[in-house]
């Protein structure tokens, strides 16, 4: 196994609010890993930073060895590491067909002139993306509301429908933001079943998740962190009898750990 | 495309190129034959409009664009002896530049911010020109002479406009032809891949990026055409009134641009052409009125948009497909 | 207060919907193609209800006599907005009305944009705006219906240079086409004047508090603050913020004003203050010119300085093609007899005439020729300063 | 330099009195109110109508704006925004709304009031005067009575918002609209009551400031876009943003007049300019929050 993804001493500073501090770890290729951490402990800001959404203040994410903070979103998206959002991400005004077709942008190989004359390239684009479209709303059983507008979905499928949107763009890294929050026991399984179906379609998948149960059932391994800064790292085994891990969880008030 | 769509296609260039012109020659109305080419024009302006609706920008500065493409077109003419079919594609192509320039940092802005900051614009754009001595300041550039003859090795594609016998039908012309092949163009825009990243702008554009959309760049592309289309107006705008003044496009035409799209119906591509003539002909009909066109015209246009907020081609949105 | 408009509102709708009433006279369409809306509407408001007062007048009495034939009068209007491109429809509309005398636009761009219709499709307009190659040859439809800033302009610094010692001058204008030109203008004709130039200062015409505006202007103390191309309205602000700031000077404007205005909008801090006037003081009017005043606020409200300007160029219309009968739908016969044209001034005291007049501007007679009066606001009413003329 | 800066504070005050209404509106439902300045233009006419026309006393006419505005706020919001807010696609149709009134508005001042400028007696007579050797300030007794006016508005509306069960609701609204909502805070009432305020304070101002710069049918489209530029110097939809911009712009103005004049008529263009500049670099101006 070589290492997909590689995070290294990343720290971000908002004024004099130290977010993430100086966190480090790797990921493996295809291998599913949850960060974890309670409420405010720097997650999404440490999400924000490897999908390049967020400037780190210093360190760096590397990539298959190359550096890939300070790149736009965009270019680390065409490079191969894609995240998707919380649910209210989506394109609310089109069908769930059409979010999908859109979401395989990087794959054209038509240019911009191209579509805009509709060349032969752009036309063979067309019918590949939507063939494609089908077949990853098919693999995530969305099949059926393909033709719905995407704000009129229910939960469930909106987070689909994210993981979707996410999976079409041929990532090699997918990285899911709480992708289990605000599931019922039922759905998060299916929900599990699906993330791990991705991976096994060889996609290397980062989660940054709330819901311990989800992650200790899907992840090879955690990272956590507390106060922005990396506390343990592991199996799902080693993170639950880690005392660091315990205590910062019964810290705070609001979050079980779980088990 | 259909054959319905064709036929509409059709029947629309035949009621724009023939039926439209021949009826105003028919009953000679010279001023209906002006009014319908400012409708051309400003459609042409207000598509640029629209298009930055598209990506999800409110804009109100189209008007700088339009005086910019007719100061560009007007200096080229009187000052450096160029054609006026040389100048236009230059006023556009001069708009387009500075639309990127100024696009690069503005279009970051988002909502009422970027509408603000364009209708800024607007007003930089006039004061701009009222302090520059190229732009002739105050006094702006008056004696623009009509477009002359353009041809092409000896052949004669279009005829001097000072000798044509029929001035008017010349603009009609000009415009109504400009404005089919920017609302083509347009149309080929939106129904292609990049109307569809246009609209993934429109609707989020974190996600656009997450997926691979380079933002900035398309922003500024749309942008661009954008203010291509402000240019190209503006332009055709100034060489037929034959002068310009750094307040012949004001913020309130910009506004009006703006309504334009939005009565027509910001999701509908032809909707700014159907918008500006909408308002542009109602203003025109309640001419009769005399001190209460504006009243009548204010209150119609607010019960215009009670009813029909969307736009009014979305009167047909149940069977139509989005566009 | 405004019952009378607001009736007016009801009856005049009324009014546009009922077919016209009178048949027995052939109607002779005059136009009006100026800025009746929006933040210039005193301009062109002022000018249109001159118009349709001097035509309702005409028509209630029989109607105006052209080459044996008796024509009641019909004010056709355009609300340019004061936009370049409604100007122009306004002016084709004019075209397609079959109409070949049109009053107005009130604003230079607007005046511009009408010129290509106006010269290609035979109408005479009588613009108020000031540029001179719309009055200049090869142009030859275009009348100024006033009298331009740079030929009162010299004659205020001149009065006040040789009677009041008047040595500097400060300029003061809107951040606008009009009004810079304007400036630019009386620049030129003070330092013509060996007067010397204090400030050329520009505010954005939205400004509604002066103070900050006049400030640097007060603090130099100039002889002679000339407020270029001023709205009716902006006037006394600016007069009331710089006189309260300590200012001592004079002030002048070369637009006319409205004493009215003056008066609720600086109070005595407006006496003084020198404009020029609308071509009509109480000294000079004749008794018709009190008759049109009467009618006219009869119908609109109140009269204002502006008027006395705008009810010539109905008048000068009419007049000549009374003496050209044949000019009524040919401006080549009207145009010829400019030269030489003249008849008596109704609304002035003794033997004023009509003609027309700024060879020395224009190189051509494309001016209405009224007198240059030139007045001093005091406590309400605008007092003679003294009367010239153009040429 | 004294005069400069307090011209600089007295335009600020009366700038950031007109942006409150409007930041108010903005907060509450999105709403970029064009008709603003009519609105104001309106308030400057009761006043005008009641101390200037029928010679009563100057509160009584302030009273007056505020009383019709109020009134006719809450009508436009419930009998036009709403309805438009509930069934436009985009949120962005309520500007064609709001452009439409600003028309409507436009004509029916001119066709009630004519095109002419409109004063009123001095609410105060009398000059402030300081003259010193180093210091040099002259300013009107009723000035001084407007801006102490002004100040009070502007401290009573703060304390209103902070401190009043609907100030308190309103602010809640303009946070967060679905917390609020789930909260119990109606948003149909207390959109309405903002929008009605947002109006009220409009037509106050306009009623003030016809004691100092009279009022006139043309002037509420201007005066609308010059409250759109203070508001988004300071942030939209932030009461504190809104009072910062109208003083940041009135000193912008006030200082640039003076030290800019020497090279040509280039105040207003350079202050755009920066305007545009400073947008740029600070997306959300100084204090607002992103929206779009």
């Amino acid at each position: 196994m070589s290492v997909a993804l590689q995070v290294r001493g990343i720290t971000k500073r908002f004024g004099g609010l130290l977010a993430v501090n100086n966190v480090s770890f790797e990921v493996q290729d295809k291998e599913i890993l949850s960060v974890i951490g309670p409420n405010g402990a720097g997650k999404s800001t440490l999400f924000k930073l490897i999908s390049s959404f967020l400037r780190p203040t210093s360190g760096e994410v590397l990539f298959n060895g190359k550096c890939i903070s300070g790149l736009s979103p965009h270019t680390v998206a065409r490079i191969g590491v894609v995240r998707t959002f919380q649910e209210t991400t989506i394109f609310r005004h089109m069908n769930v067909r059409d979010n999908v077709i859109i979401a395989h942008h990087l794959r054209a190989s038509a240019g911009l002139t191209g579509f805009f004359l509709n060349s032969k390239q752009a036309i063979v684009d067309e019918k590949k993306f939507g063939e494609s479209a089908d077949e990853i709303l098919e693999f995530l059983g969305l099949q059926e509301c393909r033709d719905e507008i995407a704000l009129n979905l229910p939960h469930g499928h909106l987070r689909a429908l994210g993981i979707a949107i996410g999976l079409a763009t041929n990532p090699k890294v997918l990285l899911l933001d709480e992708p289990f929050a605000g599931m019922n026991h039922d759905e998060t399984t299916k929900a599990v079943e699906m993330v791990r179906e991705v991976r096994n379609r060889g996609v290397t998948v980062l989660l940054v998740e709330h819901d311990m149960q989800a992650v200790m059932k899907i992840s090879e391994r955690i990272v956590v962190i507390n106060f922005g800064e990396k506390i343990a790292e592991g199996s799902p085994q080693e993170i639950q009898e880690n005392e660091k891990v315990i205590e910062a969880y019964l810290g705070s008030e609001d979050e079980s750990i779980g088990i | 495309m259909s054959k319905k769509f064709l036929f509409g296609v059709a029947v629309f260039l035949l009621i724009m190129l023939v039926l439209v012109p021949q009826i105003l020659l028919a009953t000679d109305r010279k001023d209906l034959m002006s009014v319908a080419t400012s409708i051309a024009l400003n459609s042409i302006i207000a598509a640029g409009v629209w298009l930055t609706f598209y990506i999800g920008r409110i804009n109100i500065g189209q008007g700088a664009f339009a005086l910019l493409g007719g100061y560009v077109s007007a200096i080229l003419i009187v000052h450096y002896d160029v054609s006026f079919w040389l100048s236009l594609p230059l006023a556009g192509l001069a708009c387009a530049v500075a639309s990127v320039l100024i696009g690069l940092p503005i279009l970051r802005l988002r909502g009422v911010y970027f509408a603000m900051v364009t209708l800024t614009l607007t007003e930089v754009g006039r004061l701009l020109a009222q302090a520059l001595s190229l732009t002739g300041g105050p006094k702006g550039i008056t004696n623009i002479p009509p477009p002359g003859a353009l041809e092409f090795f000896g052949l004669t594609i279009i005829p001097d406009f000072a000798e044509l016998e029929n001035l008017r039908l010349g603009y009609y012309y000009l415009a109504v032809v400009l404005m089919i092949i920017c609302f083509a163009g347009m149309w080929r825009l939106v129904n292609s891949r990049l109307g569809f990243l246009c609209r993934s702008l429109q609707q989020n554009e974190e996600l656009a990026s997450s997926i691979g959309v380079n933002v900035t760049h398309l922003r500024v592309l749309a942008y661009a055409i954008s203010s291509f289309c402000g240019g190209i107006g503006g332009a055709v705008f100034a060489s037929i009134v034959q002068s310009i003044y750094p307040n012949t496009f004001p913020i309130q035409e910009s506004v009006n641009y703006m309504l334009y799209c939005f009565l027509g119906g910001l999701n509908y591509v032809f909707g700014p052409m159907l918008g500006t003539g909408v308002l542009y002909l109602g203003w025109d009909f309640l001419f009769i009125l005399g001190q209460y066109q504006l009243l009548v015209y204010s209150t119609i246009l607010i019960i215009l948009i009670l009813f029909l907020p969307n736009g009014l081609l979305s009167v047909r949105l149940p069977g139509m497909k989005r566009v | 207060m405004k019952t009378k408009n607001f009736l007016s509102l009801v009856a005049g709708l009324a009014l546009t919907m009922s077919p016209t009433a009178f048949a027995a006279n052939d109607t002779l369409k005059i136009g009006f193609v100026g800025v009746t809306s929006g933040a210039k509407a005193a301009w062109g408001i002022s000018n249109v209800r001159c118009m349709q007062t001097r035509a309702k007048w005409i028509n209630s009495e029989g109607g105006v006599k052209i080459g044996g034939k008796t024509y009641d009068i019909e004010i056709i209007t355009w609300d340019t907005q004061d936009n370049t491109t409604r100007a122009r429809e306004g002016m084709e509309k004019m075209v397609q009305e079959g109409i070949h005398y049109v009053v107005g636009p009130n604003t230079d761009p607007t005046a511009a944009a009408v010129r290509p219709v106006a010269e290609k499709d035979g109408v005479m307009y009588f613009p108020y705006a000031f540029p001179k190659e719309l009055y200049s040859q090869p142009a030859s439809n275009a009348v100024l219906g006033m009298i331009a800033n740079y030929q009162s302009g010299p004659a205020i610094y001149k009065h006040l240079k040789e009677n009041n010692g008047v040595k500097s001058v400060a300029f003061l204008a809107a951040n606008e086409s009009d009004a810079l030109s304007q400036r630019a203008g009386g620049v030129s004709a003070a330092k013509h004047l060996g007067l010397k130039i204090i400030a050329e200062d520009a505010y954005q015409s939205d400004t509604r508090d002066f103070a900050a505006v006049v400030t640097p202007i007060v603090e130099e103390e100039p002889d002679l603050l000339v407020l270029s191309g001023v709205a009716g309205g902006t006037a006394p602000l600016i007069i009331r913020a710089a006189r309260e700031l300590g200012y001592e000077g004079f002030i002048s404007a070369e637009t006319a004003q409205d004493a009215e205005q003056l008066k609720e909008g600086a109070g005595s801090l407006a006496n003084g203050f020198i404009s020029v006037g609308g071509a009509s003081t109480p000294e000079i009017r004749s008794a018709k010119m009190e008759e049109f005043i009467r009618r006219y606020t009869e119908d609109h409200g109140k009269y204002d300085d502006e008027s006395n300007t705008k009810v010539y160029a109905l008048e000068y219309i009419l007049e000549t093609l009374k003496a050209n009968p044949t000019a009524i739908d040919d401006v080549d016969v009207f145009q010829n007899a400019m030269d030489d044209f003249e008849a008596p001034n109704p609304f002035i005291k003794g033997d004023a005439k009509l003609r027309y007049v700024g060879s020395t501007s224009f190189g051509q007679k494309r001016q209405v020729g009224v007198p240059m009066v030139v007045t001093e606001y005091r406590d309400g009413k605008f007092e003679t300063l003294f009367v010239t003329n153009v040429d | 330099m004294e005069q400069i800066i307090f011209n600089g504070l007295f335009l600020g005050a009366q700038y950031a009195l007109i942006a409150l209404g409007l930041t108010l509106i903005f907060a509450l439902m999105n709403v970029l109110n064009f008709a603003h300045g009519q609105m104001y233009v309106l308030g400057g006419y009761m006043t005008y109508l009641v101390y200037g026309h029928l010679g009563l006393p100057f509160y009584l006419g302030l009273l007056a704006s505020a009383v019709t505005l109020l009134i006719v706020g809450a009508l436009i919001e419930k009998f036009l925004f709403r309805p438009v807010i509930r069934k436009s696609v985009r949120e962005e149709s309520t500007m064609l709304l709001a452009a439409g009134l600003a028309f409507f508005f436009d004509a029916v001042l001119l066709l009630l009031f004519g095109q002419k400028q409109h004063g009123v007696p001095k609410i105060m007579d009398g000059i402030f005067k300081i003259k010193t050797e180093t210091i040099r300030l002259i300013v009107p007794n009723d000035r001084i009575a407007i801006i102490v006016l002004a100040v009070v508005l502007i401290v009573a509306f703060i304390l209103f918002m902070q401190y009043s069960k609907p100030g308190r609701a309103m602010r809640a609204l303009a946070q967060d609209r679905m917390a609020a909502q789930l909260m119990g805070v109606s948003v149909e009432r207390y959109g309405m009551l903002g929008f009605a305020l947002g109006a009220m304070l409009a037509g106050v101002v306009g009623g003030l400031l016809v004691a100092i710069t009279g009022v006139s049918s043309g002037i509420g489209g201007p005066i609308s876009i010059k409250a759109f530029l203070m508001v988004m110097i300071g942030g939209a939809g932030v009461v504190p943003g809104a009072i910062a911009g109208g003083f940041i712009l009135g000193m912008l103005e006030s200082v640039g007049l003076t030290t800019l004049r020497d090279y040509g008529d280039i105040t207003y263009l350079v202050i755009f300019a920066a305007l545009m500049i400073f947008l740029s670099i600070r997306p959300n101006g100084l204090m607002g929050k992103p929206w779009g």
